[in-house]
């Protein structure tokens, strides 16, 4: 699947997107923020308050429970500033 | 109902999308807009980096709500992204009804959920460092103000 | 705070009127703009009277309590009198302040005065026949829900 | 002292401004658009509804219980249809 980070996500990160294959025990965003966060420090310091970071699957926002069966494009991202 | 949603790089006319929704609609008696400018409290420079795509189609659900929530005649939303600077436009959004109350709850509903929920993040430069903007809290209350009300006012 | 207050026969162009507020002030980050526009509903014309000199006093009395109010940039309110035809113009408020909150509040206030204590009669005509406006309840209840609150929120 | 009149109520009057010069019981509004409501049938008609008709003073709103003394302009009026 596709994952997309955004402003300081991708910052930290050092990349606007990504194709990986996460492994079969990944079901939720929030075991793929886990698994994200273990490989590599700039992944864990992205991740390091999962709280802050919010998610979208397919373009809709979406909490961290959320399966991750079917998904195309997973976005992580701090809290939006627009307007 | 007319609807515009549009993300730009470039600058808006404020006066002249007002008039393009109001034209030649003479069931429109009440046009809000709110224009969203760029302040130049301490910053030298702004930058909006967006989702594109799912911003386009994040504000169309919400002009759907608007649209089930009060009677509407028209919609526009502009938007920008890249980099502004303190008396730059940001975001336009005007609402048209026949009458002021849905115009007036309609552009402030719009307003509360692009602050929150559009996916858009501000990077301010201050002198020679720059940081990203925190989200405020009173824009989450803002927000959430209208899950709380049944108040879907003509 | 930039305050005008203008009452005119002659249109007014709403764009030029924010345009104005705005430019050169990097302290403001919020315009809200309202315009109310003659509706077509079975009328054929509507003709505006007013009291001279008393409209004027009135209408700044209430651009000073929405200052007392609310964190105000600045205030312009036009409102036309004589004969107007469905689609003209008939008044706009903008309203400018660092943030959104109290630009809405602000413009919704002075609309909802404006409705109701502001000396202006509307007489509309319908085929052959005038006849006088009569004032609404509605605009009554809009306008007394801002002695209510103490909510001069921003 | 000096009175206005507008809209409806104007029209019922016939005539948008006058001089008067009341008697010394009118004191009020109340009183005044008492004695105005005597002086023909056109102003009977105007004020055949004393509940409805708005007054100011030197404009500004005053209520019908106000005192005329020092009053130079006085109007009457329907209830605003502005905005």
């Amino acid at each position: 699947m596709k994952l997309l980070y955004f402003a300081w996500v991708r910052e930290r990160i050092g990349k606007a997107d990504e194709e990986v294959e996460a492994p079969a025990h990944v079901r939720t965003v929030a075991d793929l923020v886990g698994w994200l966060s273990g490989r590599g420090e700039q992944y864990a310091y992205a991740f390091e308050n999962p709280k802050v970071i919010r998610a979208a699957i397919d373009r809709a926002h979406v909490r961290a429970d959320t399966a991750l069966a079917g998904a195309h494009e997973i976005a992580f991202f701090p809290p939006m500033t627009g307007g | 109902m007319m609807r515009t949603i549009r993300l730009q790089r470039e600058d808006f006319d404020a006066g002249a999308e007002q008039a393009a929704l109001a034209r030649g609609r003479p069931d429109i008696g009440a046009l809000v807009a709110f224009t969203g400018i760029c302040r130049g409290d301490g910053i030298s420079a702004m930058t909006l980096e967006h989702y594109p795509g799912m911003a386009e189609e994040e504000i169309a659900r919400h002009v759907e709500e608007a649209e089930r929530r009060w009677s509407l005649k028209g919609v526009t939303i502009i938007h920008r992204f890249g980099r502004l600077v303190p008396g730059d436009n940001i975001v336009l959004v005007v609402t048209a009804s026949a009458h002021r109350a849905a115009a007036f709850a309609a552009a402030e509903f719009l307003m509360d959920y692009l602050k929150t929920q559009a996916p858009f993040w501000k990077r301010e430069e201050r002198g020679d460092s720059a940081s990203w903007v925190d989200a405020k809290a009173a824009d989450d209350q803002a927000a959430e103000r209208w899950n709380r009300r049944a108040d879907a006012a003509e």
